[in-house]
């Protein structure tokens, strides 16, 4: 098993870690954040796998402004999932 | 010599500039709207009397098909693009009456909704189908929450979520088909659609057409339709049933005839075609509410089309096509009516609107168009039925067939009640004149109805090219 | 319950299309993949369409980055439609989130660090935003990462200015002349080779800025409309709070 | 060619016009009839025709509004328009492919073109009717239309005039699927409006119903279309399963064909009609609630049955007429 292959299997986990904490998390904050980290290391993943394109675009879309788009949605309602 | 892509061209050129025009003149934008809309029907109808001659390819870029993308207009898809457009227009004129502020985006929307319907009737490339099905859900998603009320918020954000579930549906489908074949072009796909995995050609097909269901309003994924018919204003209901239902149930005709010539598999179609009749029949029945009504009316004509497209011969393809074109003119017009008379009204519900259809400019488009979706002989509605289910008898379908008219009477006994409660004698003093606004569509709407239902020989013209398209040419 | 039965749905979905991506030949040499046939002079081809774009695909477009050319050039009409896409998407939040009198609601500065750092950084990713989707058709990137960073940099100001407003009439106008622009590239392509969308431009010699023909051009459009459109999307949600 | 043309459209008018001269004539011996049964003198048999010319004759001074003016020809023109494509004696006037499907459509605007004009008239008892008229339809169609389907399968036709074909060669409906034909009769009962579900004119309850408004010239109007839905209605249930009454084939017996085949058909509806009568006049009327629960539970059911006979019969026992 080389680097590449240990390398993305980590990745690959941290994401699915993250996707569960986003979906699970009651402070909608925290899950946002979890979000934001899951969009910046699909798009390590995307890199990886030689979609540079696809990476930047994720990296941006993805980890920076959706992000803050859900942060400014929960700032105008409330903080906590009931 | 009209090249299609100026049918999508034109609308886009239109709707990036209307935010320049609206910086000086709000009102300039909505007649900029209807002239956009008018053009692109002219434009509609020529491509159609060219289309008719032999299949119109337009290649876009300059890359020949498998590589570039490819416009691919048959004369059934040039007609259903020709509907689309003229109620497009229709509706536009009803535009005029929304008032509520931001004027400028909502005709953007519209718009760019009427350019997304059409362009997945023209298209002839699965990705591409796509795009314009993308183009046309987030339009839709955008005009069903623009009353900004508890009610237009909860049918947007319906449609939303099966709106999206629907579109990953279809992605995944195109994903699937390419990777076997390496292809998106929708003739080469069907050229060698036989070389696919058998289990990997039936999940594309699943898949695609639960997709493409969703806009189509096939029966476990339209509980969006009555929300989001209920809580849109009332010129983007009208728009709902006649556009992107339509471009749905095209591109789902697409699917089945034009790219996979499944044959073994309709009964499926079929199937879900009735169960969406009986779904949306028996609900309609029950309803109060006159919008609600309507929708689910409509949901179940959409089965009736999908049925018709089920059964795949000849003459219930052609009452499929027939259907559609029916339903897009008397369901918008039913819609435009609805408006005035909620209007009129002060109330969404049937009982109150005792007598508001007595004024002859709204009374007689509206019963037109109630007889016409009815399915009575001298309108457009008619055919449709007729030809589903002689298609149907001759396949020897009798359970169905039996299903079918039994659902039609359900339908036959409900629009007879809402007739006679808007036309009855009552509260005189509350019945009002409708604008110019309301009747010029009503009575354009009414009078195609009358023709085509009168005269059917055009439109059958056209619909002889059903066998060519069943046996997945344009 | 409900939440079991989903899950069991959500599981058996999940097996049902795994089944079926696992067919996917993943990582297989290209050479194997089907010959395309064109359906218009109905001929098959010695090769497969991956294969094409990357043989002839520097010939066709005159673009270095093999995605660029694919997504502007060959597949020029789709990337069309998701620009439009993106507008819909801005226009539909900003026709939501309308409201008539804005009230203003007193907010608090925030602090110093981030006021001066915001303000040295905001040229810069302008800057480099500029650079992604001008060399879209050389290196990786391009119209739609590109106009994304620029929202970005516009995302910093409102984080460090609360009271920062982006004029909305003026974005929906630079979102309009380019959206404008990508139509009218096209419609004169269509009036000069009868190709909507055709590159009529003169392709020049590869890896150089000025080469590639309308790809820049288009690319610049996309980027700026990208930019503003997300900006516009940015400055509505913002509008909410108020 | 010009000439054609004329001779058609002249027996189009006869046609009809014969069609409302027997409707009318029916309607008179129906109340004779009813009047001896109930040991009364009863008027002369011509008597609607004196009625209907009064009627026309008369002026009329109530206004409502163009729905009202409308609603009357509507119903006329509805019933115009099947008596069209039924076969009177063998001679069909419009025909086409399927148009046993048509009909099932057709059937339902003379009562559309009711609810339309009475409800025009605002008054509650007008209202009340249609509202029965319409839920009497919803009734009665569910078995006709297992009926009808019935019969397309064992004729395997959906076209009226190969039915009558198929049956003036092989068999009679009423003799090939009896039970259906049980079905058909009662649906038909009801479509006729008469006793035990005359619920939506129920003279006694609401003042005649849907009529309640109409007068003068609108009333003679009116009195054409019953008398033109008599003949249709029962004209229905012979072409079905009594073959239409042809007895001679056309294309061997020629003009003579068509006068006998028109008498027989003339006697097979009369009979029908008789039958109705006799009913009407024996049951007490039923409420709305009742016939809906009725129709949709036994007609309905012995439909099924007959449509389980013809489909064992066609498939099964390859039965083919």
């Amino acid at each position: 098993m080389d680097l590449f292959t240990i390398v993305s299997i980590i990745l690959i986990i941290i994401t699915v870690i993250t996707a569960i904490i986003a979906a699970e998390m009651k402070d909608l904050l925290s899950a946002a954040i979890a979000l934001g980290i899951m969009s910046l290391i699909v798009s390590i993943l995307f890199y990886m796998l030689q979609a540079p394109d696809v990476a930047i675009t994720e990296a941006a879309i993805g980890a920076a402004l959706s992000m803050a788009v859900v942060i400014f949605a929960i700032r105008s309602t409330e903080r906590w999932e009931k | 010599m009209i090249r299609p892509v100026l049918l999508i061209a034109l609308p886009l050129f239109f709707a990036f500039l209307s935010p320049i025009i609206g910086i000086w003149s709000k009102k300039g934008v909505r007649y900029l709207i209807i002239f956009a809309t008018a053009l692109n029907a002219t434009l509609a109808g020529i491509l159609l009397l060219e289309a008719l001659q032999k299949p119109v390819f337009d290649i876009i870029g300059g890359f020949q098909p498998p590589l570039g993308i490819v416009l691919m207009v048959g004369p059934l898809g040039a007609i259903i693009a020709f509907i689309i457009n003229l109620v497009a227009f229709a509706i536009s004129i009803y535009n005029l009456k929304v008032e509520k502020e931001p004027i400028v985006r909502y005709s953007m929307l519209y718009l760019l909704l009427v350019m997304g319907s059409t362009g997945m009737v023209l298209t002839g490339d699965l990705f591409n189908l796509f795009v314009f099905l993308e183009v046309t859900s987030i339009a839709s998603y955008g005009l069903a929450a623009y009353n900004k009320d508890k009610k237009g918020y909860l049918g947007a954000m319906k449609y939303v979520i099966i709106g999206s579930i629907g579109s990953t549906f279809v992605l995944l489908g195109i994903a699937l088909i390419y990777s076997q074949l390496r292809t998106l072009n929708m003739l080469d796909i069907a050229a060698r659609i036989g070389t696919m995995d058998p289990y990997v050609k039936i999940m594309a097909f699943t898949s695609l057409f639960l997709g493409f269901g969703v806009e189509a309003e096939m029966f476990p994924l339209n509980t969006w339709v009555p929300d989001a018919y209920d809580g849109a204003p009332h010129p983007i209901s009208a728009a709902f049933a006649s556009l992107p239902a339509k471009a749905g149930v095209f591109a789902l005709a697409r699917v089945i005839f034009t790219m996979f010539s499944f044959t073994n598999f309709l009964w499926f179609v079929v199937v879900m075609g009735l169960l969406t009749v009986f779904f949306g029949e028996i609900v309609a029945y029950t309803q109060k509410d006159l919008k609600r009504m309507l929708a689910y009316s409509s949901i179940g004509q959409m089965g009736m089309i999908i049925m018709g497209l089920g059964i795949g011969t000849t003459l219930a393809v052609e009452g499929a096509f027939y259907q559609m074109i029916a339903h897009a003119l008397g369901k918008a017009l039913l819609f435009i009516a609805a408006g005035f008379l909620i209007y009129a009204a002060r109330s969404g519900k049937i009982e109150d609107m005792k007598g508001m259809a007595r004024n002859p400019l709204i009374g007689i488009p509206l019963l037109i168009g109630a007889l016409s979706i009815m399915g009575m002989p001298p309108f457009a509605g008619f055919y449709g039925k007729f030809f589903i289910l002689m298609g149907g008898f001759s396949q020897g379908y009798y359970a169905i067939i039996a299903l079918f008219l039994a659902a039609s009477i359900v339908e036959v006994a409900y629009y007879a009640r809402f007739i006679k409660i808007v036309f009855e004698r009552g509260n005189e003093s509350k019945v009002i004149r409708p604008d110019a606004a309301t009747y010029v569509p009503l009575i354009i709407l009414a009078i195609i109805i009358v023709v085509i239902g009168v005269y059917p020989k055009p439109i059958l013209t056209v619909l002889q090219h059903v066998g060519t398209f069943i046996a997945g040419g344009a | 319950m409900k939440k079991a039965l989903a899950i069991v749905l959500a599981i058996l979905i999940f097996i049902v299309f795994a089944l079926a991506f696992v067919k996917i030949p993943f990582g297989e040499k290209m050479s194997t993949y089907p010959h395309y046939y064109n359906p218009i002079t109905n001929q098959t081809s010695n090769m497969s369409l991956p294969q094409h774009y990357l043989t002839y695909g520097k010939n066709d477009t005159g673009a270095t980055n093999m995605v660029t050319a694919i997504v502007v050039d060959y597949r020029g009409f789709d990337t069309l439609g998701e620009v439009t896409v993106l507008f819909l998407a801005s226009t539909g939040v900003g026709s939501l989130m309308y409201v008539e009198n804005k009230v203003k609601k007193k907010v608090r500065r925030s602090n110093a660090v981030v006021e001066t750092g915001s303000k040295l950084l905001f040229g810069f990713i302008i800057l480099f935003g500029a650079y992604i989707f001008i060399h879209g058709h050389l290196t990786p990137g391009g119209g739609f990462p590109g106009g994304a960073v620029i929202a970005s940099a516009f995302l910093l100001l409102y984080l460090a200015y609360p009271k920062f407003h982006a004029k909305h009439e003026k974005l929906s106008v630079s979102e309009s002349i380019a959206g404008l622009t990508f139509v009218i590239v096209g419609l004169i392509g269509l009036i000069i080779a009868g190709y909507f969308l055709y590159n009529f431009l003169p392709f020049g010699l590869p890896t150089y800025l000025f080469s590639a023909g309308v790809i820049p051009l288009i690319y610049v459009a996309i980027g700026v409309k990208v930019g503003s459109e997300l900006t516009a999307i940015v400055d509505s949600m913002m509008g909410v709070r108020e | 060619m010009v000439t054609d043309w004329l001779i058609h459209a002249g027996l189009v008018a006869l046609y009809l016009f014969l069609a409302m001269v027997i409707g009318l004539l029916f309607m008179g011996i129906a109340r004779k009839i009813t009047a001896r049964i109930q040991n009364r003198v009863g008027p002369p048999i011509y008597q609607n025709f004196l009625d209907l010319g009064k009627l026309l004759a008369k002026k009329t001074n109530i206004k409502h509004n163009w729905i009202f003016d409308f609603a009357p020809l509507f119903g006329l023109g509805g019933v115009l328009l099947i008596l069209a494509y039924l076969p009177m004696g063998g001679y069909i006037m419009l025909s086409g492919q399927g148009d046993l499907i048509l009909l099932l459509y057709i059937l339902a605007i003379p009562a559309l073109g009711f609810a339309l004009g009475s409800g025009a008239s605002g008054n509650p008892n007008a209202g009340v009717g249609v509202m029965r008229a319409l839920t009497l339809m919803l009734s009665y169609e569910m078995p006709f239309l297992i009926v009808i389907l019935s019969l397309m399968i064992f004729y395997n036709t959906a076209s009226l005039s190969v039915l009558l074909q198929k049956q003036m060669n092989y068999l009679w409906g009423i003799a090939a699927l009896p039970i259906s034909a049980l079905a058909a009769d009662i649906a038909l009962q009801g479509m006729m409006a008469e006793k035990p579900f005359d619920i939506p004119i129920a003279p006694h309850e609401i003042a005649s119903g849907p009529l309640v408004e109409f007068g003068g010239k609108y009333l003679g109007l009116l009195m054409l279309y019953s008398a033109g839905s008599i003949v249709v209605e029962t004209s229905l249930f012979v072409d079905l399963f009594l073959g239409g009454g042809i007895v001679l084939n056309p294309t061997v017996y020629g003009t003579l064909a068509y006068f006998v085949n028109y008498l027989v058909w003339l006697a097979l509806i009369f009979v029908v009609w008789m039958i109705a009568i006799f009913v009407n006049a024996v049951f007490p009327r039923f409420r709305i609630e009742q016939a809906f629960k009725f129709y949709w539970k036994w007609p309905t059911v012995i439909a099924i049955a007959g449509l389980v006979q013809a489909y064992v019969m066609s498939v099964f026992l390859g039965v083919v007429p």
